[in-house]
């Protein structure tokens, strides 16, 4: 009864919401449309224990479409992500309504339709169903993210759109193949097809498939509209952009390649994908060092994070077309327990970003700093988050990389020499990531809210109300948990992945720690406790001496009075490893000195500009080509009259001649 | 015997159409276009006559005497009568020149002979010549349009490919129902009155009946 | 009794003459055309579900009642918008009382001829329909009388009739290839009689006349490169006609090309249905490279009935069940898709005074309820979920797929991709920005609004769902082309 | 765990945290030595930090709440460094002596470091926090490249359970590999502890330092504690070295004997490297900061070398 009526209201209150948004007038409604929203989140993570609890549950609607009857579905996998994803989605919409972003009625009916649309590709069953929430999940974060404001572009959100859009097209394809193959119009009644498919034809669906959702994720090349659109859009979209919209892209990816279609001895391919995440990983830590917005920062920290787990799950892959079946669901496990883990933090940070953007009024980091003085309790949730994505103990990143390390560990069953070398060089760039992701997530905190502020808004932020922070509080709480006590997750989790790539009674908890296989085990809440304790520990000796006596004093200057520019600037932190990498960002620097009349240096004007690689040599030319030939083409319709009845009159004799 | 004439007669008159339709495309005065589209409309009615009288289906001597009517008499006049309104004497410098019409033309009638050899052999005699003919003129009448730039040119192509096609429907079919060679006349009709209002507003628009210079709509 | 349904229209139009005041010419006008709806709904019942309705003269088919439906359902709400689309010309003082009657005596002429087409049996008679709802639209494209306007008028009423003129040619041949089968004085160009020996008809023959068919009706369909007089007569015509033109005409246009294609794969199996194929992706293809460049929003617009007719050739083409019902299923999400840019279209144009895309910003502030309907609209359009639209294209690329044409379903995808980005990038250009300065806030009436409504509400709901009614009629339509759903 | 493993904990806590100020200054005086002076005592790293300790802190006033905690995490994380690696015992370690979280412990202690130094809203800090990233982009892959060679040799990645695989194979378990994972680790080590070709630990010149330039701010306590973390850094970076590369004498069991002994090897090797790495500071002289990132990579080619190594040979 009550796992019936949950699902009924999960995807009928965001309805309800986007309606009452749109059809009454003032406030109050849209408090109601974001309390519907937040009521639908609440059913879906009931529901999701109700499924977590009593297995999987399955209901066939009785609604005509072109393709037989739609139906929904969740299973144990879908289970643990929708009950993060809705956790998220009620926090998101609290924000929205304690911080007035995004309170009007396109944005409150806007964020209830995406919402709906996210659950609905989460739960879909059905083939058609999933493409409509797919595509209505792009439509929906598009409108909501594009023209919040009057004088914007439309460049950034068409990108977005676009790209997307290639990639939901990829997807209708590969579903298209599937279905008609399959001889199915339910996503659970595919299983292992690449048997009767064959490998070519499941070597390209599966390409396809990792390109298409690939392209939401931010997979190389595909990247290019998610730094502009997250700089462009209300927080409230991006945090849910980056997470609810990636959640639905992992996941379905993941049962597309495991279950639906089923990896066979796809070796080449599988290396090929972990190439490609390896490379757009890398490319994005590279990239988040250098931005001067925040938004853009966590834009490409998304893509990083999201690179990494598609590098976990080609590995799976890897493992699973060996034959490894256990090491490949480590991989999957670890990469889902990732993924939700990322689902908590980029939301919090996107938030927190964007209540310093409100706050202060600026978005560029040379123009912040010193927040942490002004807004102590921002500061400390946006550092549980900062250390979250920065993978340290004892926070949510650090066990779930922890786990993509290990599973990458697994080499030991197999001996052909190319995967003996592929995994080694997966570490090392997972590690390069990590340690210049650090670097940038680093450079984000410690700009914004550190130092002294650089800008008069920064000095005299906004005083933020306490409500706003309520929001953001359980995800900062949830950064620390899922560090520390995550084993009934994770046991969730590969009890929900193992029949995936068909291992049975995989074990990863041992005792207190995360063990398995491969020897040598976390033990995530030990390790807190450990690192509690030291530092208690310190802090009580240390105590024994005395209490310490604090004097506030300037800042050591050398003598010369410090004002704002004197600080380091967030692009002069990034230069020593920008030109460590000059090859990779190839800056355009010009440096040029202003003398005086008496030959003396007067000024110093230096200038750096980082070109946007990919468009520079992918898209631009590629456009250009298609809009030159676009134009010969229009040639055709020259006019002339004489001309247009000379096609007919050719056209007419060509076939006749051709086809008599 | 009398059959045998008939055909001879009826090939004769559907070589003097298509040479009617090379000649035209020789000459740049409105006024023997126009009278050249007349005559060819009389042999036409002079070839629906003569196969009425080979089938001995009476609607088909109603057809040629709305051909007659129609595109022999009425159709021309107020061609003529437009000529004088609009002062178009004569085409200035075709598109493509004379010699290089003629020769285009004279292409245009191998290829109808060539697309329409696979369906002679299945067809009846009276079909034969008369088929590659009447796709011939409608090749001539089109390329008319194609190679000159006075609108009344171009309508005056246009009736000519009406009259091949014309020739084609008697010629394969011995005449279609009556009702729906009515109504085919009454198109023609219609579209000519049609064509001659535009034409006037275009000549009223754009000071001239010239339509290379009616290129403002493109891309 | 189909009698009944043909003088609903030209009753209306003879009122309309006869009116001597704006309102009644309206009232007149919005009356005739709801009757004439609720006067076809029954008849294409009746078709779907009862098998042909054939009385000698008038031929009802499932096929038929499918155009039936879109000519009159179009037709009713384009007189509905053109109510308020006409009195903002008037107030403009483009046009004066006279063009008005004019204006609704035309639209309901050419509504009774495009009428006329689906509902004869005999293929003369339907070629003489054609022909008619050339001439008829040729003065509304006219209406405005400006240089261009008789431009576009002359360039359509010249390309198409000569497109017609080679379609005759490609009707007597069909009749021609009949003569062996029923004899010499069979003296019929009926469709039905013509399907019951469709396998036995000269095949040499059929094949030229499907060529001449498809190449003359193909023109006033508006497939590539037969397509030229299309942008400028969409383009210069009232926008409620460029509507009319581009979600009625031409599908009449490929009605007559289906019925040609029906025999023409049974005589020639494979035949016509690869030109169809081959006619589709050009269409799709040259489509694509205007959509991509065009500049004013009515050409733009006119671009995109090409591709669409485009891919329901190409859905005719690849076969198999699949393919048809998509494209089926796509000859009436696309009219009621387009028909509802066109509406969007017309607010906008009149509002802003200008077709150029680069001069209409800001919609989203000047004008929000148009700029939300053209918004969804242009995503429909561009074939995004939840949109019937993308049904169709879906069916057709799963048809593709299932054929095993990959090659066909590549190219079809890449094309359809790069017309999304381009379509999205122009309409939510003209959304978004900032409007010219002096430009007053809100809507230019709100009854021109009502049939926007409407239609973006149809287009969602199919495709979201599929009533079984639907369903069946769509599988009746299906089943004429050979194959079963 | 054991009581008396917990107690061995402890006990290998304090060591280390009593030991380390020694082998800086044992690494003082030799160098002095080399350089033909006397130097401070060996003792003087105690009695500065002792002196330190009662000293009474300025703080900046740009600095945040951030500021004053930054100390306890870092030196925190040191003591919970020192449990988690074996010292002298290479006993069960209850799933804390995961080598990849040594290196994120370490990475944790690095970036509460780096953060402390944009505190104070100065150049110097920024500098040194900017250019302690440069050189700890490099260094951590090494070190989990490193770890994963001496890991896919020994099938685990429990520091106690490497030395003890390696401690039992005693001589027969050098190869190749191992070696070139222990100079990957050694080029660490002295990055990461800011020796000399990548920073100079005695000065306060603001062109070449990055290590002095973070702890600017901090005075008093709070240096002490920053001080003495960066000791014991140093010698968690030895130790490792010692007993995941050469663990011979390393305690298996929890006998006195056994542990004496332990406590004696581990003692001679750790002088033994700070007599090692104040020659190799000595003999060699300061490297441009842009030079730095070549010899990184050196040492990050050496760790991909040694897992190729392994897995080729």
């Amino acid at each position: 009864m009550l796992s019936a009526v949950l699902p009924a209201l999960m995807l009928s209150l965001p309805l309800l919401g986007a309606a009452l948004a749109l059809l009454m007038r003032g406030e109050g409604h849209r408090v109601f449309s974001y309390l519907c929203s937040a009521a639908s989140a609440v059913s879906a993570a009931l529901w999701s224990v109700l499924v977590l609890l009593n297995g999987t549950s399955t209901f066939v609607l009785d609604i005509p479409s072109a393709m037989g009857d739609y139906a929904i579905r969740l299973d144990p996998l879908g289970a643990l992500v929708l009950l993060i994803t809705s956790l998220t989605f009620a926090c998101v919409a609290m924000y929205s309504l304690f911080s007035r972003e995004g309170i009007t009625s396109r944005g409150a009916s806007l964020f209830n339709l995406f919402m709906l649309s996210v659950l609905l590709a989460m739960v879909a069953d059905h083939v058609l169903l999933f493409l409509v929430a797919w595509e209505a999940m792009s439509l929906t974060s598009f409108l909501g993210a594009w023209g919040s404001r009057e004088d914007q572009d439309t460049a950034a959100g068409w990108k977005y759109l676009a790209i997307t859009h290639f990639g939901a097209a990829l997807i209708i394809a590969a579903l298209a193949f599937l279905s008609i193959s399959s001889g199915q119009v339910r996503l659970s009644e595919m299983h292992g097809l690449s048997s009767s498919l064959g490998a070519a034809s499941s070597a390209a669906v599966i390409v396809m498939v990792f390109l298409g959702f690939g392209s939401k994720l931010g997979l190389l090349p595909f990247h290019i509209w998610m730094p502009d659109l997250y700089s462009r859009s209300p927080s409230t979209v991006t945090a849910l952009l980056s997470t609810a919209a990636s959640n639905v892209a992992v996941l379905v990816l993941v049962r597309f390649v495991f279950d639906m279609v089923g990896v066979g001895y796809q070796h080449v391919l599988s290396l090929a994908i972990m190439g490609l995440a390896a490379i757009t990983a890398l490319w994005a830590a590279w990239q988040a060092l250098v931005q001067r917005d925040g938004s853009r920062v966590l834009a490409f920290s998304s893509m990083e994070n999201m690179g990494l787990i598609l590098l976990t799950l080609g590995a799976a892959m890897l493992f699973q077309s060996y034959g490894a079946a256990e090491p490949a669901a480590f991989a999957i496990m670890a990469a889902m327990f990732h993924l939700i883990n990322h689902t908590v933090f980029k939301a919090l940070l996107l938030m927190g970003v964007g209540t310093v953007r409100r706050a202060a009024g600026e978005w560029d980091l040379e123009k912040l700093g010193g927040l942490a003085r002004t807004m102590p309790g921002l500061s400390a949730v946006f550092l549980f988050g900062t250390l979250s994505v920065a993978a340290l103990p004892p926070f949510s990143g650090f066990v779930s990389e922890w786990a993509m390390f290990k599973s990458l560990m697994h080499a030991e069953p197999i001996v052909d020499p190319l995967v003996r070398i592929a995994l080694p060089l997966a570490i090392a760039v997972m590690a390069l990531c990590t340690a210049i992701a650090t670097a940038a997530y680093l450079r984000l905190y410690g700009f914004t809210f550190l130092g002294r502020p650089r800008s008069n808004g920064a000095c005299h932020p906004r005083p933020l109300e306490r409500v706003e922070l309520f929001p953001l509080v359980p995800l900062a709480a949830l950064c620390l948990l899922l560090g520390v006590a995550s084993f009934p997750l994770l046991e969730e989790l590969t009890s929900a992945v193992s029949p995936l790539v068909g291992a049975a009674g995989v074990q990863v908890i041992d005792g207190l720690s995360i063990n398995f296989l491969h020897q040598g085990g976390l033990n995530p809440l030990g390790l807190s406790a450990l690192l509690a304790v030291a530092i208690l520990a310190v802090f009580l000796v240390l105590r024994t001496l005395g209490r310490r006596q604090l004097v506030r004093s300037d800042t050591w200057d050398c003598g010369t009075p410090l004002d704002r520019r004197t600080q380091y600037t967030p692009t002069g932190f990034s230069q020593p490893l920008l030109r460590v990498f000059q090859q990779v960002y190839r800056p355009r620097t010009e440096v040029r000195e202003e003398l005086r009349p008496s030959q003396y240096i007067r000024a110093v004007r230096f200038e750096q500009e980082l070109p946007e690689l990919f468009v520079l040599h992918i898209y631009r030319p590629l456009t250009s080509g298609v809009i030159a030939v676009a134009m010969r083409v229009k040639r055709m319709q020259s006019g002339s009259i004489q001309a247009y009845l000379a096609y007919l009159m050719i056209t007419l004799i060509i076939l006749l001649v051709v086809l008599r | 015997m009398a059959d045998l004439l008939s055909i001879d007669t009826i090939n004769f008159l559907a070589a003097a159409i298509l040479l009617v339709s090379l000649l035209v495309m020789a000459s740049t005065r409105m006024g023997q276009l126009v009278r050249s589209f007349a005559f060819q409309s009389m042999m036409l009615a002079a070839i629906s006559v003569v196969l009425a009288h080979y089938t001995g289906s009476e609607h088909i001597y109603i057809v040629a005497a709305l051909t007659l009517v129609v595109k022999g008499v009425i159709i021309p006049r107020f061609l003529m009568y437009s000529i004088d309104r609009l002062k178009v004497r004569r085409e200035i410098e075709p598109l493509v020149g004379i010699p290089a019409s003629l020769l285009i033309s004279g292409g245009l009638v191998i290829v109808a002979y060539y697309v329409t050899e696979p369906l002679i052999s299945s067809a009846e005699a009276v079909t034969r010549n008369c088929l590659a003919i009447s796709l011939a003129v409608v090749f001539i009448g089109m390329f008319m349009m194609i190679s000159r730039r006075k609108a009344m040119t171009q309508m005056v192509g246009l009736l000519m490919m009406e009259n091949g096609l014309f020739l084609g429907i008697i010629s394969t079919t011995y005449g279609m129902p009556l009702i729906v060679e009515i109504g085919i006349f009454f198109d023609v009709f219609m579209a000519v009155l049609i064509m001659g209002i535009f034409a006037y507003r275009i000549n009223q628009t754009f000071e001239t009946l010239d339509t290379t210079f009616m290129r403002r709509l493109r891309g | 009794m189909v009698e009944l349904l043909l003088l609903v229209p030209l009753v209306t139009a003879l009122l309309c003459g006869l009116s001597r005041s704006e309102r009644a010419i309206y009232i007149f006008s919005v009356a005739g055309s709801l009757v004439a709806a609720l006067v076809a709904f029954p008849y294409c019942y009746q078709a779907f579900f009862e098998g042909p309705v054939d009385t000698g003269l008038w031929y009802l088919d499932p096929l038929s009642g499918l155009f039936m439906v879109v000519i009159v359902t179009i037709t009713a709400l384009v007189s509905l918008y053109s109510v308020q689309y006409l009195e903002h010309d008037r107030k403009e003082g483009e046009a004066n009382l006279k063009d008005l009657r004019y204006y609704h005596v035309l639209l309901h002429l050419f509504a009774f001829s495009m009428l006329m087409v689906v509902v004869v049996d005999s293929l003369g008679l339907m070629w003489i329909a054609v022909e008619g709802t050339t001439l008829v639209s040729a003065f509304l494209v006219g209406f405005y009388k400006k240089s261009e306007a008789m431009e576009a008028s002359w360039k359509y009423l010249i390309i198409c009739s000569v497109g017609i003129t080679l379609a005759l040619l490609g009707i007597i041949l069909l009749y021609a290839s009949s003569v062996s089968a029923l004899g010499e004085n069979a003296d019929t160009l009926d469709w039905s009689v013509l399907r019951s020996v469709a396998a036995q008809l000269d095949p040499a023959l059929v094949k030229v006349s499907f060529i001449f068919i498809l190449v003359g009706l193909g023109t006033k369909a508006g497939l590539a490169p037969m397509h030229t007089w299309l942008p400028d007569a969409h383009s210069q015509a009232p926008t409620p006609i460029s509507a009319l033109l581009s979600a009625v005409l031409l599908n009449c246009a490929m009605y007559g090309v289906l019925r040609v294609h029906i025999l023409a794969s049974e005589a020639v199996p494979g035949f016509s249905s690869s030109l169809l194929l081959f006619f589709g992706l050009l269409s799709l293809a040259i489509a694509t490279a205007f959509i991509l460049t065009s500049r004013d929003l009515k050409r733009f617009l006119a671009f995109s009935s090409v591709e669409h007719m485009g891919i329901i050739a190409l859905g005719f083409g690849i076969g198999g069940p699949l393919a048809v019902f998509g494209a089926v299923f796509h000859v009436l999400a696309h009219s009621l898709t387009k028909t509802l840019m066109f509406f969007g279209a017309g607010n906008v144009i009149q509002k802003y005074r200008t077709r150029e895309m680069k001069e209409i910003k800001g919609l989203g502030k000047t004008m929000p309820a148009t700029a939300a309907l053209l918004v969804l609209g242009g995503a429909a359009i561009a074939g995004s979920p939840p949109f019937a639209i993308f049904i169709g294209e879906l069916f057709v690329i799963s048809g593709a797929l299932a054929q095993g044409d990959y090659l066909v379903a590549g190219l079809f995808i890449a094309l359809i991709v790069m017309i999304f980005a381009g379509m999205t990038y122009r309409v939510f250009g003209m959304v978004s920005g900032r409007p010219q300065e002096g430009l007053p806030d809100g809507e230019i009436g709100k009854l021109r609004l009502l049939p926007m409504l409407v239609l973006a509400t149809v287009i969602l709901l199919l495709g979201l769902f599929l009533p079984e009614v639907m369903s069946d009629a769509l599988g009746a339509v299906v089943e004429l082309f050979g194959v079963s759903a | 765990m054991q009581l008396i493993d917990l107690l061995l904990n402890l006990i290998e806590v304090l060591f280390i945290l009593l030991f380390s100020p020694l082998l800086t200054g044992v690494i003082r005086k030799v160098k002095a030595w080399m350089q033909c002076r006397q130097g401070p005592s060996v003792l003087q790293p105690y009695r500065d930090i002792w002196k330190l300790l009662r000293k009474s802190t300025v703080a900046s006033n740009e600095a945040s709440w951030l500021f004053l905690m930054i100390p306890y995490v870092c030196l925190g994380a040191m003591v919970c460094l020192a449990v988690m690696v074996p010292v002298f015992t290479a006993g069960p370690s209850g799933g804390v002596g995961d080598m990849v979280a040594v290196i994120y412990v370490l990475g944790l202690f690095r970036f509460m470091m780096v953060l402390g130094g944009l505190e104070g809203g100065s150049s110097f800090g920024g500098m040194g926090s900017s250019r302690e990233l440069m050189i700890s982009a490099i260094v951590e892959p090494t070190l989990l490249l490193s770890i994963f060679s001496v890991a896919a040799i020994s099938g685990t990645t429990d520091l106690s359970a490497i030395s003890d695989h390696f401690a039992g194979l005693g001589l027969n378990g050098l190869s190749p590999t191992l070696f070139l994972a222990s100079a990957a680790i050694f080029i660490s080590l002295m990055a990461e502890n800011s020796r000399v070709p990548f920073d100079n630990p005695a000065t306060h010149l603001e062109l070449t330092m990055v290590h002095e330039g973070m702890l600017l701010e901090y005075s008093g306590r709070e240096l002490a504690m920053m001080e003495l973390a960066s000791y014991v850094r140093l010698t968690m970076f030895m130790v490792i070295l010692c007993n995941v590369f050469f663990p011979w004498g390393i305690a298996l069991g929890t006998g006195a004997g056994e542990i004496a002994i332990g406590v004696g090897s581990i003692t001679l090797k750790l002088l033994l490297l700070s007599v090692s790495v104040a020659l190799v500071e000595s003999v060699m002289a300061k490297m441009r900061l842009f030079r730095l990132p070549n010899l990184l990579t050196i040492s990050f080619t050496l760790s991909l070398l040694a897992v190729m190594s392994y897995y080729i040979l």
